[in-house]
């Protein structure tokens, strides 16, 4: 057989609920009415989350801060996948999953306003704290999926990455490793086209980011990322074929970054004004806000309600973590390991005394 | 009681541990089936089978990286990185989440993982197989690492560190694996993580060492007896946390000391241990404490290997400039 | 467009020569008489290197030695495409492409044999010495290709790797990165289904190695790795590619490895002779002497021929290599920088002296 | 002359070198239309074009081995890391080749390559943005590592760096990337590598220290001074090679030393500086060599970030305990 093709591969684009709010029924994912009122009051919330957090850091009252603004759809239509059993690892950008999870909304201010408390994740949730390093989760989230599946316990791991992440090793070797052992896993990349002020074909001369799949053996699909029901679809789908054995999945959510990269860039230097204004009108929200509209679901009266319980619980949470007492500097070495090291415990008590006497608040301040 | 290599003691260990616990597994490239490159796994997939044995793909990132998940969902893994010089690659997984998860998740999580390390030179091995890299890991905040010297050490000090609820770095020196044996209990016992060991008592000069350099120096401490000088042999056996402690205690007592290491000497653990005695002990101090340590180079090849490592001559050099200063 | 396939990839396999020898004469590469000749011979010079160089081992005259048996075709087919002013980066298993780029025989020995002068690649020769961290050399052989991209030198590069390889992490970030920039390089994945005891399966759930590329965004192609003019054909597409300024392919050269890892390695361990057998018949050299038979290339004085001269090759190999003298220890210091820094001038000063005096060799045994 | 931030002296560096050698190019995350997130190679691109100021995928581990090989084959790049925190993942790239390609090929390859790496604490940055990760570097064979401490040295620093033949770790202290200015001559001057200077001159005690930690160091002799104690202050520069003979020097004179860095103390660069001053001057010290540093734990997030740094009146208490020992 000198000259033949043995396998292909194909990228299948899914989008149910198109930018005018046309929804493909039989596509659509079965969400009672109540879920559907859920995604919306999420998607809400994520954005008026996002308009605070980035009104706080202009006001000198939070740190570096990174937008979600634009990508509410990817982030809440695959989390509503998940059941509280499941695992969940953000990169850096998805508050709008971890509150669908139920992280607690202060802690991810906390975290952005330089308090490592706010990624103490509670008991009982999940997920894993906000992930830096780019990619670096992604072998560890393939981790909890193998030591499930080894314990056997029925559930399922979502791990979050943006395009560009999909350049690292760490994502090669991931992924790879997951195919391999067929981990209960899925990948969510929100391929929101920039990383910071490198555009999409600088970080790869693939077509799609989820034809990347097919290089570890398991199915990859492109999904509107804008776009909530095919989200949601196509993780409930991934979700299902991981906890029935068969294998992780890529789901790469085509979407667009809105804002700035954080609060600390200038989106403006390197991308035209015109592809953000296409983008706008591609809005997760205002297009199941019409899908509502139209299936009676959505209602002036309602959208203010939802806005303003939203608006609430961010004000809320303003408030929990503005009242927060500072972080104990013994937390510093107290975390470290199990047990405080001769060395540390002999840093620590060395820190705690200044000039021979226990550091006080009033020495505090020569320090830094 | 059987005479076991230091091999074969490890090998016990994982063994007996995975009997006790079954949240124990191991993880690494050819782990399994080939019982690992220098056999410490072996026999061990025909008793636990492939889900507490796993062969893993080529990836040293992803095998820690695993790791620290299982680890972090309850597991205790034992990774294996193959040789030292192929450790570099997990370098960010080991430093950005092995070492900091318990603190950045203020204890929430945390990553009992040990991460098998064999290490250093002396065994010809071809390039890149004889890296003596401590030194990395016991800067990097979060991080255990453990040294064991002889076959009865490694069993009750692995034995600790798989049960210690931190990343460990347990390097495994390459150059004993096979050269000793020891009476190795089939009972278990733990030895302290963070506790040195004194080899030898002694009253003029205290060698301090980890690892396969404890032959060199318990050789050149026989060498200098012959001629008179008394040398007090330290093992540190753990070099991250260390134990500051025993080693000033030492030196207090002979006021001399020479530190024996492979790894380069710039910035190598020597200079810690230098650094701590100079700030506890200096008015102890008789002498300046010498590092006899491989050179600020890369290992060479097995042809001029012999010059790069620390020998007992080279000891006594030093300890005879040290106790003449 | 709610689901639609909006990229799609195959994979095709190329063999040209059969085990029977038979030969497809339209995909054959139009190679002359010589050519096929030199072919032959290369291939038989790697297969009697290699048996020395295991036999020398086993002798206790060379150290650790990681045998090329059964993929002498992929070998050099593949390095036989390249011209003089081509980069070549071997992985560690390449000592058959080494010498049809005319790197000296004896190099290899000294470098087994544990003596850094067999990596002083001679001057001209633009080859990368070999590369022991697996997959490591992969990104600077991108960076070579791009060097001469932006220099506009009309060459190109070919870097080595195993089927193990392809797991790491430099793999994925050398080919993305040379996807990116469409880097004139041609990777050579010899798949001889094995890395140590790891067999491919566990490597990749992906069905081939080929595929990789499309995650990449450039072709990748599986050929037969036993037929040299498969490899061939498909290497010199591949760099004409490249130097045409169409970017990188993936070549994977579909091949067993007949022998043990290393010569310290025993693979009966972990796999069955059956395998071995069954793929001893599939032999690069066998098939291609049977095909320059029926082409009047091949008879019994022209083989007894090639094998004497290879055998004599390599002979003198080994006594240009055991007659060398041993290299100076002051090579440990003198080539970590351009000129010795203070610190190694006073170590290789120390180093040399002993006991007051000058290192001298009846000193030096009492050292290691 | 115009008074210029280190951001502004390192682009002015690069801008002429890249003038004056086609061989010079920029590669990295961001480095291109965005200028870098720290703006130091801005208005680059616009000038130079794509093929000189390559914005990169984001591999950090492609970025440093991609640069590897075009330094190789005769080009002279300058590979950005963003931040410190990330270049682990390019430790093996640097370890195995960067280090070792003129050792192991016996000269016939060699690696001029400037790797840049904005480092270390203080600007209220996110997580894992302030690492100092200097000692991994020093400890790594065949690399150097320049730390400039104002803009006039980052200029003559960065020169001689990016025309050194051997690979150098350009670590640039984020912390004083905008904070100070100072006049920087347009004309070319380098800052030879491996020389340490002497900030202040002083009789009692002997400051070493480098990188952003100069400014609270000088800022304790200022405030010692007061009080009748004369620092000299001597800014090293350049951590591989280190200047051992000036630190040697200098505490001959003063026989009182004080080490100051950010990163943690176990196995830090101060380690190796104490363990130098015991090798070659230990009879001149009249107390024993203190280290202010970061600790042995992970840096922590902007909230505590400034119990970690050294202060001035950190370093004023250790010079306080070593004068009055
Ligand atoms: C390993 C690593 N390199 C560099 C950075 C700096 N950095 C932070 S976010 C970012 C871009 C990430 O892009 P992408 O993965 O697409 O995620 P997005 O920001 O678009 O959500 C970079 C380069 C980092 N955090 N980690
Ligand atoms: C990064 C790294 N990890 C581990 C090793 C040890 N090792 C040497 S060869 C090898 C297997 C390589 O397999 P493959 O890439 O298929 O090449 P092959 O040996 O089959 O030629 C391993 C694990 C290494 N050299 N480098
Ligand atoms: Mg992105
Ligand atoms: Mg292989």
């Amino acid at each position: 057989m000198p000259k033949m093709v043995i396998e292909t591969c194909s990228v299948e684009w899914l989008q149910i609920l198109d930018e005018d709010g046309i929804c493909d029924e039989e596509l659509r994912p079965p969400l009672s009415n109540e879920e559907i009122k859920k995604l919306f009051e999420s998607m809400v919330l994520a954005r008026t989350f996002d308009e605070k957090a980035f009104k706080l850091q202009r006001e000198g009252r939070l740190g570096t801060y990174a937008s979600i603004y634009g990508q509410e759809a990817a982030q809440v239509g695959s989390a509503f996948a998940l059941r509280p059993a499941d695992w969940m690892f953000p990169a850096f950008r998805e508050p709008g999953a971890s509150f669908v999870r139920g992280l607690p909304i202060h802690m991810i201010l906390q975290y952005w306003a330089g308090d490592e408390r706010g990624s103490q994740i509670p008991e009982g949730l999940n997920d894993f704290p906000i992930t830096i390093p780019v990619a670096t989760q992604i072998p560890i989230a393939v981790g909890v999926a193998l030591a499930a599946k080894v314990k056997g316990d029925p559930i399922a791991v979502m791990a979050y990455m943006g395009d560009g992440a999909t350049s690292k090793g760490d994502f090669h070797e991931g992924l790879n490793f997951a195919g391999v052992f067929s981990a209960p896993v899925v990948f969510v990349c929100q391929n929101n086209q920039w990383a910071i002020s490198v555009p999409l074909k600088r970080q790869t001369a693939a077509k799609t980011l989820a034809q990347k799949a097919f290089a570890y053996g398991f199915p990859g699909i492109r999904v509107d990322g804008n776009d909530v029901f095919a989200v949601y679809r196509a993780a409930s789908e991934a979700l299902n074929r991981a906890k029935a054995g068969k294998g992780p999945t890529l789901i790469e959510c085509l979407t667009y970054r809105l804002g700035d990269h954080t609060t600390a860039d200038d989106a403006s230097r390197y991308r035209s004004r015109e592809e953000v204004e296409q983008w706008k009108t591609k809005d997760p929200i205002r297009r199941l806000k019409k899908y509502m509209e139209k299936r009676n679901l959505w209602s002036e009266a309602y959208d203010q309600a939802v806005r303003s319980n939203a608006k609430e619980k961010v004000e809320r949470a303003v408030r929990v973590e503005e009242s927060l007492p500072p972080p104990d500097p013994r937390d510093i070495f107290g975390f470290t390991f199990e047990e405080l090291t001769a060395e540390l415990k002999e840093q620590m008590e060395n820190f705690l005394k200044v000039d021979g006497k226990e550091r006080s608040e009033s020495k505090d301040v020569l320090y830094g | 009681m059987a005479k076991l290599t230091m091999v074969e003691a490890i090998n016990l260990a994982l063994r007996q541990e995975m009997e006790k616990d079954p949240r124990v597994l191991l993880l690494g490239e050819d782990v399994g089936r080939n019982g690992g490159v220098f056999r410490v796994t072996q026999g061990l997939l025909d008793t636990f089978g492939e889900t507490r044995v796993m062969d893993t793909p080529l990836s040293e990132s992803a095998i820690v990286g695993v790791a620290i998940g299982m680890a972090v969902y309850g597991l205790r893994p034992v990774a294996e990185i193959q040789f030292e010089g192929f450790v570099y690659a997990a370098m960010e997984q080991l430093a950005d989440h092995a070492g900091r998860i318990r603190t950045r998740s203020r204890g929430r999580y945390h990553c009992p993982l040990v991460v098998r390390l064999p290490y250093g030179g002396g065994i010809r091995a071809p390039e890149h197989h004889s890296d003596s890299n401590e030194a990395y890991f016991v800067h990097t905040p979060g991080i255990k690492v453990v040294v064991p010297s002889t076959p009865y050490e490694s069993k009750g000090l692995f034995v600790a560190a798989l049960r210690d609820p931190d990343p460990v770095i347990f390097m495994e020196p390459k150059k004993i694996y096979r050269s000793l044996r020891e009476e190795v209990p089939e009972e278990e016992y733990l030895i302290p993580l963070g506790e040195s060991r004194i080899v030898l008592e002694g009253t003029d000069i205290t060698l301090i060492t980890w690892g396969a350099m404890l032959q060199p120096t318990l050789q050149a401490a026989m060498l200098m007896e012959k001629s008179g000088t008394s040398a007090e042999v330290l093992d540190l056996r753990t070099l991250s946390p260390l134990d500051t402690e025993s080693m000033i205690e030492s030196v207090k007592k002979t006021h001399r000391a020479v530190v024996v290491h492979e790894a380069p000497a710039t910035c190598g653990v020597g200079a810690e241990i230098v650094a701590r005695i100079n700030e506890k002990a200096l008015v102890h101090l008789e002498a300046p404490v010498e590092r006899v340590t491989g050179f600020d180079t890369v290992m060479p090849l097995p042809k001029l290997e012999k010059y790069y490592l620390p020998s007992a001559e080279r000891v006594v050099d030093a300890v005879n400039r040290v106790i003449s200063f």
